[in-house]
């Protein structure tokens, strides 16, 4: 874990509102792991005050021949444009400087499960990607990919480039299957009962996964968003409420450090704020 | 005042004292903004600071408040965490012996729930020798119950500083709030019983709504602004309770870099703390350290103790 | 809360009431950020307002503070005009025709430096057809000798309310300082003494340092701190007030936009003011009204009444 | 008087420290007067907050070939790095988004003498070139130049073209004559009496400018600084004492709705703050 001083190599938009970020970062592609994430410090004023998390989409080399620079490790964000902070994120170029802190947090654990099923509900998607080029190397994978509309949907053919199934639904039926990204995942527990599975997306979605894997039985972790202010476990700003949680004897979990992936048992799912989806209309999903 | 001074080859003295206490210099940790030291430990060598001051400590562990805790505001953060914390035991078996591998002095920040719980708090902390001083915080605003009313009131914040020091014998620096219509008073009532430091201010009390969903953005209703915004405030209010006590003061509140620390220093505090600083860079404290050396070496100042209270009152 | 609900054909409500005062919505100015009007008249319409509030005269002519007056901080700035205005008997002969041209209300700010003076501008307000209503500053912390006891004692506030009470027969509005321990007592003081509505905040106390110079960066020392740094505290007061008055509530601190107006409203303010805003955009104003009226009909409001106070507090 | 959402053509370093931005400005050449100034917005969000005010350097129009733009106004405003506002200003470029507040202010008032001197210390030159467009028209026009060094001597070449003669002194003599403009001033005033005086500069300047002027009773007119926020009158916050000023009987101006040109004797010289100079050093000169 680091606070770099970089900048960015490349920005662009992958479908209307979300975009794909590379930015300089040297050391990553030995440390980062699945899960983790960075805070991203946008602009060198006060405005925005805050860095703004986002999860770590994946590591890598620049190609030799293409840049002149002394450092060629990057690292990848996918990120949603849904407010001030990612809106000016959206503005910036090639070239222009980024203060990045990471890789922050617990990844996921990889189970030894012989399938592996990772659940990503729009930009929930990108925790996943780099636990897929690990998890293929041992079992088979399946990704399922929800989202209200075709725009929601990112990057699938990058997992299938790694040998990843995919399966697509869309609430307005616009890409993939018409329907709920848990209907889908219905279907794969009952016929791969033993299964391990992996979701990240809106809490309503990751409240009805855990509810159908806990009915499979199937072991479950789920990575989490909370407002976060320091993202290194200092101001207890991101907790979220541990299992056994109750007001006498209350358990709260900090999402930047102890998480953001938890294991569907750590949380006491009951108690868990819908919070922190950018939209409204996504409380009406899954 | 002269830019184009010679710049001086010694390295200036920044090391100042705060009763009794002598610190390298005058840059430590705003509590509950540092952890307890640990989590900021990959960024610098804590030894480059004056002090570290540790998240507010109480007897028991404390769960704090519900979520959202935490809401960006233009230039400041409003929080409600609610003084979660380990609780003194945990603090001293798990925490402690991480901090002592420093010669940094460790400055406890603490509160109770009770009158009891303050006067147990700081018997506990006196045993032990790790601990510098003791920061009591009698004006957190996100507690309901007991300390609210002792940060406000000086009757009140006089009789738990008064109880306080009957039980300790390290330094004590006591926090006020800005949550009121005075503050000296409160500074003077602190100082008479007992306080050998003051250290101002805590955040003030603010809100922020989601006008989307009509709901507030804390789970708590209302919060504690700190940053940026709130500068201008503490700036004066510190200027007003060095005005009015004799016992040291120490300046917080939206300091981000060594300009804002000097705002501080010049209107009279013998110390800074930065809190919300360290979420926007984790290295803002080492950066204030050396720009104060840079300040002092331009201005042509051996020592910052001559920059503490020179401002020019025309 | 639905974004895809069908957006409603008809033109969003946005008339509100404030003490048996229509305005056509609940925009205006704070006193102090809009001259007499005519300075902004080149930018819009001043018809598009709810209504127009005066710089805050007083019975004779007042020079003001020595400069510098303004200093910028973080997201906010200091002002230490000190109440520089023409007096009541220019504005009547120098400001009012141009006022009288709009239909809008206009809105008098005053204050007095003495309690007879309070009395006097009352009694000469009332005489003024073209003077819709009053406001009533008893919280200007610049003004040494007067106004700042009232402001913060609620005793004090009470006894120049109903003085002024006594001698206004126009709606009464009385605005606050926030620089108190409990912003209700003062409400509840002012409340009882007959004011018709409340309106808060007026600005923070603060000081800035010109680290350079080490001197105060204004000639006064401390200054009133403004502009969206103080939204957080603004938003709070507002909401304490509201739930401890019957009265209607101005909201006013830090708004900017559509959003920082509605954050106001929501807690409860049944209109807002702009100050500092007006400066950094002179059609800051205009461009809230139409945010408004963009708000209720994506949320499928007909009706900014509804808005009021529709804080969901679980 | 309008607020204009524009943008920036051109953005370039004059001299270091010093540049020159050419900003859209519909309507100006008709409107602008010399000595009046605009209130810069700086960015379109909070940081910083309020608009900075620069004097109007000139304004014109585009070369019919050069830009395919639909307005060709424009105005020149020529400012010097001291703070964060010039310093974000600096990073701008051609086709960066400003919002320009203007033309504000009164103007310089043309008195109909035959020998016009313009004095101009540093940046303080600025609104003296629209004053030297118009003066040369009538009469005959010397600018007096002062700095401290050569590097804040700007744009002389630019009034020689109108015409103008011009006299350049600089503290350390690295360009034109070693010494003060003022020194230059009282040569000129015992050549040339019954000339008029228009200067701009830092305040201790000014002072010896209309301390040499009252001596020779030659009419002056200054163009002063002060902090503005609302630059049109409404928040008192830029006053400057007026002659007559007392304690007892104190009398404001308005720097920006009043000024920022005021005649030598609307103002109380002894009683204007030295204040508001971008460096202290400046004080030590003049
Ligand atoms: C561990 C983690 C990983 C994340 N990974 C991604 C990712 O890969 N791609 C992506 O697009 N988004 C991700 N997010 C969400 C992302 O952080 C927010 O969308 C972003 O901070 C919004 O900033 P804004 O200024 O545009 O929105 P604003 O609403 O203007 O932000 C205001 C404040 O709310 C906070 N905030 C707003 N939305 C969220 C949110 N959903 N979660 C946490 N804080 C929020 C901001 O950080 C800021 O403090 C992640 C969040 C967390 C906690
Ligand atoms: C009528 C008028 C005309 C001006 N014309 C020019 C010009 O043509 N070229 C030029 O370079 N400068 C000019 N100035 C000065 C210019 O406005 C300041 O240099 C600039 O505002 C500094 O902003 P900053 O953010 O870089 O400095 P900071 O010091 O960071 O600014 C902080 C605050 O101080 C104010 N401030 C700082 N210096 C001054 C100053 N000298 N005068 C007024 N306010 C100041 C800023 O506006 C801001 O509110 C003029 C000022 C006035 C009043
Ligand atoms: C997240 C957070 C937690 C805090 N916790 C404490 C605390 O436990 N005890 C305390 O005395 N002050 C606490 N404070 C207040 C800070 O120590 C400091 O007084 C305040 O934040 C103002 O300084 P700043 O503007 O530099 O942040 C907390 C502040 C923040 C932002
Ligand atoms: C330059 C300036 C002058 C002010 N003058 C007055 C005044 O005369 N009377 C008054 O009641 N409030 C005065 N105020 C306070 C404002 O009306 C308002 O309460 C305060 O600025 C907070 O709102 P804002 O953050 O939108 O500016 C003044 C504020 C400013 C910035
Ligand atoms: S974000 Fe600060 S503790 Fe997690
Ligand atoms: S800047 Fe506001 S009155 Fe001049």
């Amino acid at each position: 874990m680091q606070n770099f001083h970089t900048s960015i190599i490349s920005n662009l938009e992958l479908s209307p509102g979300y975009f794909r970020m590379r930015i300089l970062a040297p050391g990553f592609v030995a440390t980062a792991k699945p899960g983790q994430f960075v805070m991203v410090r946008i602009g060198n004023g006060l405005e925005p005050l805050l860095r703004r998390p986002f999860g770590i989409f994946r590591t890598g080399f620049l190609p030799a021949d293409c840049q002149g620079l002394p450092d060629k490790e990057y690292v990848e964000i996918l990120y949603k444009v849904v407010g001030s902070g990612t809106a000016l994120l959206r503005d910036l170029h090639r070239g222009d400087r980024v203060e990045l802190l990471g890789p922050l947090g617990n990844g996921f654990d990889m189970q030894p499960a012989a399938e592996q099923i990772l659940v990503g509900g729009g930009i929930g998607l990108v925790p996943l990607y780099m636990l897929a080029r690990q998890l293929v190397k041992t079992g088979r994978v399946r990704l399922l990919m929800g989202g209200r509309c075709r725009d929601d949907i990112l990057a699938v053919t990058e997992f299938e480039r790694l040998g990843v199934a995919t399966y697509v639904s869309t609430d307005d039926g616009s890409l993939g299957e018409e329907g709920l990204v848990t209907d889908v995942l219905r279907r794969k527990l009952e016929k791969f009962p033993g299964a391990a599975i992996y979701a990240c997306g809106p809490m309503p979605m990751l409240r009805a996964v855990h509810d159908l894997c806990s009915a499979h039985r199937a072991p479950l972790q789920v990575s989490l968003e909370a407002f976060m202010a320091c993202g290194v476990g200092a101001c207890l700003g991101c907790v979220v409420k541990g299992a056994g949680h109750s007001e006498a004897d209350p358990h709260y979990l900090c999402t930047c450090k102890e998480g953001p992936v938890f294991r569907s048992e750590q949380l006491e799912w009951d108690k868990l704020e819908a919070g922190h989806e950018d939209c409204g209309c996504e409380e009406e999903r899954a | 005042m002269n830019e184009n001074a010679p710049v001086c080859g010694r390295k200036p003295g920044l090391a100042v004292e705060i009763a009794g206490l002598r610190l390298k210099n005058p840059v430590m940790p705003a509590s509950g903004t540092f952890g307890y030291g640990q989590e900021y430990a990959p960024f610098f060598d804590l030894d480059e600071l004056g002090a570290i001051v540790t998240k507010g400590l109480s007897l028991h562990p404390k769960a704090g408040n519900p979520t959202p805790r935490i809401a960006e505001t233009t230039s400041g953060m409003l929080n409600a965490i609610g003084l979660q914390n380990v609780g003194v035991d945990v603090f001293i078996r798990e925490k402690m012996p991480f901090l002592r591998q420093f010669r940094t002095p460790v400055i406890v920040n603490f509160f109770g729930n009770s009158l009891e719980e303050y006067g147990e708090m700081a018997r506990r902390l006196s045993d032990l020798p790790e601990v510098a001083a003791a920061e009591l915080n009698i004006s957190c605003p996100n507690v309901k119950k007991g300390g609210i009313v002792f940060g406000t009131d000086p009757l009140a914040a006089a009789e738990v500083v008064s109880l306080v020091r009957r039980h300790m014998d390290k330094p004590l620096i006591v926090k006020l709030t800005p949550n009121v219509t005075d503050i000296t008073i409160m500074a003077r009532a602190v100082e008479e019983a007992g306080a050998d430091a003051i250290c101002c201010i805590n955040t003030l009390t603010g809100m922020a709504v989601d006008v989307r969903r009509r709901s507030p953005r804390l789970a708590n209703l209302t919060g504690g602004l700190s940053g940026p915004a709130i500068r201008p405030v503490a700036v004066r209010m510190v200027y007003q309770v060095v005005q009015s006590v004799k016992v040291p003061v120490i300046g917080v509140g939206g300091i981000t870099c060594a300009e804002d620390a000097l705002e501080f220093l010049i209107v009279g505090a013998r110390a800074v703390q930065v809190g919300t600083a360290n979420f926007v860079d984790p290295r803002a404290m080492p950066g204030i350290v050396a720009g104060l050396e840079d300040y002092c070496r331009t201005q042509g100042v051996d020592d910052i103790n001559e920059v503490i209270g020179s401002l020019r009152v025309s």
